[in-house]
């Protein structure tokens, strides 16, 4: 099976897509311009060529306009995958994806359907408080979207597909760390995790999480780039025999709480670590739900690793003050032993 | 009336017109009637005295377009043939309604009819409808998108995105202006420099046509041709109608923004006496056939309100049915 | 004292606030047009006519313009108050809000301030999904901004004057069956409380909540209408000598953690209502910081009843199941007695 | 060269035109290499073929006066005033920066000089200098704000909301549309309809101008009637400067979406040497002088350097500092 990075793979399940489905297109800023960048993190590169500038469809710089023309597009039977370059201008759609593409079924008595999909990169990077959010928890807090978050390039294909494949609208969250971008785009504290990936068709069910690593004294709850933290956390752990269960959501919403139920009913103990800030993140709803339904089994405070409630700071050692390190996960791990 | 363009359009079919405007009409003084007796929750956005606009253009349309509407869409509704039983089922929140009763009077629509269930963000629709007509494009049909709005979502950014997007690539979609002169209570003259909305249109590099609103047969020459024009892949228009809303904005709208004068001038412009007139004296109609129509819409009406009321609620478990495909 | 409607209250501080400060002056849709309404809910009726169309300005409708207008007045030595008709439409300037109200202060290094407050009125009465929404907890996660929900008459001038002097963007929510509307302007279902109001200055400090009900056996904590359910919810269970506390955060943003610390530890037992839609609502935060902080004291799951996972809904009867009701308080309750 | 406009400008203030002019170029190629030496993280925006625009338009303000910049803001920065050695602690992300390291390239400002931090969401700024304008308007100060974006800001929404905002309230702001006939890869005619930017101005009632924004007194000339107008009350205008970035969009960029040809023509309209020949053509300066100011800036870049260099990295505790005032 080729291995690929995140980036490869995500391009893969569109290509193979656009080719399955004539109804699924794409469209973003400087995603197909002739001699241009595929995106701002080449996901899209050399789709325009394969598919043509209509199925993959430059923008100008309209979020608004996007989101409102994928939505339009599929009420009418269309498949838009829209590519947001930086998810803090997601905000700038909001209007569109919060009380259009997410209520258009509902209030109209589910008589239509959005099946669209919206890609969005993720994480800091030394770009400063306007290029470096995770907001992963303002779409959490929004029924009628789905919010999906691959943290592998075998996730990373088969979310996607599912994704383009699922009828109502879906967020794709994808982290600006793991894409393995090179060169002149790699980014300092890349992880870029290369991965099988099967050169077929497949799909990750949305809402399954997954154990990344079974343990029995600790579960951690962490996606995309706050995973490999987690992971490197629990190595560091199991040094001195703590053993730490990982588990990687994938889909924020719908959650796979029975699997986070399940192992919490295991160990008793809960770290949830997430990259943006703390106060009313999605990891406040992972904690309130097993404040309630894991009450009896817990052994210890609920915890949770996030940033600091600031924006993003620029200078890469404050952005490394405020992004959760391992270390902050091991000793706030430690601190409920 | 311009002759020629009723001639074109011959009896049969400006006598439907007449009729839906009426339609329009009766039903919104009659969902009033019934508002006020507490038959209806909620609140209501009334668009009496803008028929013309409503009927003129969606007459123009063909099965397989797709129309967006706004906050106020009863008589877009009610002009593009959507079931007025359903509609006033939906108005007093039944399960029959346009929208299961999970959508309420701004939200009104029928899918199947390729209305879209109304928008009520103000200028939320432009974008979407763009969409709607860029799936047509990319599907290779020549269904055509029409989506109106009111003079105040002119001044929305997703307005401005949504009209340069469709300029661009050629969408076969007309905006549909209604300047009633007001956004609420705001006048046109104080939230635009300009005096019509339609030489926005320039900035798009996109046609721009502002017509009398109240002149159904001018609204259906004007839409046809932009509806022609974008059916043939030529591209969208921004189209202004001048119109006035003879009510209040909403049910507690005591209409005090605006003098009594302005509003009888207008009264004196209310396009379905006008339309009548003409359809008499110029015979296409007669009397009797005009008031035979009059008496076909208030038997709908009881009819409407008949299938409404006597139509179950929703049950209480709809709350979270539907909400995901 | 003079007993005012909410509505009262609100309009008293701002006239208060417009003659004590030139640099004051509000700004929104239909809020001063002679003749007009006074803002969607009459809270600015008879301003303009007092202090000017200046200085109560209406603007068209354009929410970016409109927050926009705000943060640049505010960096450039004004207090704005902007009137948001409804907070569904808080969307359409997010990115003002998030990206840059929040931010600028803290990505400038702190050399400018952002003194503006948004005030926006929140909660269900059958307008369905666009025009019902409760979205406070989009704005708890943003660093940056304050978010206060004033409850009582006192509250509401006390706090908005408040807000008004705050050198941060301070957003205030205001419920729409709570202002105390009247005539054809009254809702279903308002309750309209009137209160006390001191007929000069005051400020109630953003960041204290308060008990209005002290008990022992449960601690509620509940906002705006959902706080006046608790309060009849409490009397109920006194009935059946059930002791509940019931705790007004007032201030979201900082939170008075303290306070429902300090309640928690001495009922042991917490639950929290709010009127928008339960994933990730800021009860989650309420819950997570509970769960970590009081984990010692509590003696049961911690319990939220809010809205469910749906947009709203416009049947009168469905919006009702979808709003929590005393019925749902009480017998959440009751389930962890 | 306009030789008026020179005239009236004098020799004086035309040399620290100049002198800005170079200064931001260098400015620009000097942060490049330190970035490329790995001595500067994050990204960098550079304004290099554009800096005629930024010192034409800002060496017409007074004291007092507000300025709104992008994600491309060195050039305004240094055209501006804003301390050579600030602006490199902050690129260096030092504590002595202008955002004391919490902005970085795309937040330059000094907000002491009336610079606010850049603002890098496209269009996001538009509004924002809507209300600084509003401001100095309701103080009854004659303060005037101008507002830099790019040709792809124009088709965002709050784009056209601040536009109208200013037009309907008279605002003294100028809105100055730095087009670059791109949107980083996308070039300007993919993304309008229109020929000229500016010619969006009508659709708010408002002066639109294009001016070759390549040749600082054309730039200055426009800029200072704009601003003239605005300060003396009579309201905003759009001016659009076209102009080129003789460099790529961002650190990674390969320009592999324009042509050789096309960036060499551009190349010979480099503002900086004909704004240098133009002086001394015209004998407002000597070779002498200039080459003085050319050595002049390789001193003060250095000095930067030097002071960003031995600045103090921010603390850690600084984090969640500055956030609330
Ligand atoms: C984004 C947004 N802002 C404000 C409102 C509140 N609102 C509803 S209708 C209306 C006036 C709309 O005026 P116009 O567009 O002229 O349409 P009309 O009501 O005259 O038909 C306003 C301000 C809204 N629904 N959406
Ligand atoms: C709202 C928003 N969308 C997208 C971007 C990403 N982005 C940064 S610069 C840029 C191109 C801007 O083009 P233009 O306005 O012409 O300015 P230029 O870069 O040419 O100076 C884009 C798309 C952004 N920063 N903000
Ligand atoms: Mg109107
Ligand atoms: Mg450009």
């Amino acid at each position: 099976m080729p291995e690929l990075s995140i980036a490869e793979a995500l391009r893969e399940a569109l290509r193979e897509e656009l080719h399955r489905d004539p109804r699924v297109f794409l469209l973003g800023e400087d995603i197909g311009v002739p001699g241009g960048f595929g995106g701002a993190f080449t996901v899209t590169l050399g789709l325009a060529e394969e598919f043509g500038r209509d199925r993959v469809r430059d923008t100008p710089i309209s979020e608004a306009g996007i989101a409102g023309v994928a939505i339009g597009a599929a009420i009418c039977g269309m498949r838009p995958v829209a590519d947001v370059q930086y998810s803090d201008f997601l905000f700038n759609m909001m209007d569109q994806l919060v009380n259009q593409a997410a209520k258009l079924r509902y209030m109209s008595g589910g008589t239509l359907t959005v099946p669209m999909v919206m890609r969005a990169p993720v994480g800091a990077t030394a770009r400063g408080a306007q290029h470096a959010q995770s907001p992963e928890a303002f779409f959490t807090h929004v029924p009628g979207l789905k919010v999906v978050a691959p943290a592998t390039a075998y996730d990373a294909k088969g979310l996607l597909k599912a994704a383009i494949r699922d009828d109502n609208p879906v967020l794709v969250f994808e982290h600006k760390l793991l894409y393995g971008s090179k060169g002149a785009r790699s980014e300092k504290g890349a992880v870029s995790p290369r991965g099988e990936v099967p050169a077929d068709d497949y799909i990750v069910p949305i809402g399954q999480g997954i154990v990344r690593r079974p343990g029995t004294d600790v579960t951690i709850v962490a996606s995309l780039l706050m995973l490999y933290r987690a992971l490197q956390a629990a190595e560091e752990l199991a040094a001195d025999g703590i053993d730490v269960e990982v588990i990687d959501p994938r889909t924020l919403v719908p959650l796979d709480t029975a699997l986070i139920l399940r192992s919490v009913q295991k160990t008793g103990r809960l770290v949830i670590v997430e990259e943006d800030n703390l106060t009313n993140g999605w990891g406040a709803e992972v904690a309130a739900l097993m404040a309630d339904d894991a009450f009896v089994w817990l052994d210890a405070p609920i915890k949770r690793v996030a940033a600091p409630d600031t924006p993003p700071p620029f200078a890469p050692i404050l952005e490394q003050a405020y992004v959760p390190s391992v270390t902050r996960i091991v000793d706030t791990v430690r601190s409920i032993l | 009336m311009s002759n020629d363009i009723a001639e074109s359009i011959g009896s049969t079919q400006l006598l439907a017109m007449y009729q839906r405007m009426v339609l329009a009409r009766r039903f919104e003084e009659t969902v009033n009637d019934l508002y006020m007796q507490g038959r209806i929750p909620s609140t209501l956005h009334l668009a009496i005295g803008q028929e013309a606009s409503a009927v003129g253009v969606l007459s123009g349309l063909k099965a397989g377009d797709t129309v967006f509407s706004t906050h106020r869409p009863h008589a877009h509704a009610i002009a593009h043939g959507v079931s007025p039983d359903a509609m006033m089922a939906e108005l007093m929140a039944k399960a029959t309604g346009t929208c299961k009763g999970k959508g309420g009077s701004m939200h009104i629509g029928d899918f199947r009819l390729g209305f879209v269930p109304a928008i009520a963000i103000v200028g939320g629709n432009i974008p979407i409808a763009a969409g709607a007509a860029l799936a047509a494009k990319l599907k290779g049909s020549d269904a055509v998108t029409v989506c109106f709005f009111g003079d105040g979502a002119a001044n929305e950014g997703a307005w401005h995105e949504g009209l340069n997007l469709a300029a661009i690539w050629d969408l076969p979609v007309v905006f549909v202006c209604e300047n009633n002169q007001y956004a609420a209570s705001t006048p046109f003259r104080e939230a635009f420099r300009i005096p019509a909305i339609a030489d926005r249109a320039a900035a798009y590099g996109m046609p721009g046509v502002t017509v009398d609103g109240n002149d159904v047969l001018a609204v259906y020459a004007a839409a046809g041709a932009a509806i022609a024009r974008a059916r043939r892949g030529a591209g969208p228009t921004l189209l202004e109608l001048l119109t006035y809303r003879l009510c209040g904005h909403s049910r507690s709208d005591p209409r005090t923004y605006r003098t009594r004068e302005e509003e009888a001038e207008w009264q004196q412009r209310d396009p379905i006496p006008a339309f009548a007139a003409n359809l008499v004296s110029h015979r296409f109609a007669t009397e009797e056939q005009l008031a035979e129509i009059d008496a076909e819409v208030e038997t709908i009406l009881v009819q409407a309100i008949a299938y409404a009321e006597q139509s179950p609620g929703p049950a209480l478990a709809d709350v979270v049915y539907g909400l995901y495909a």
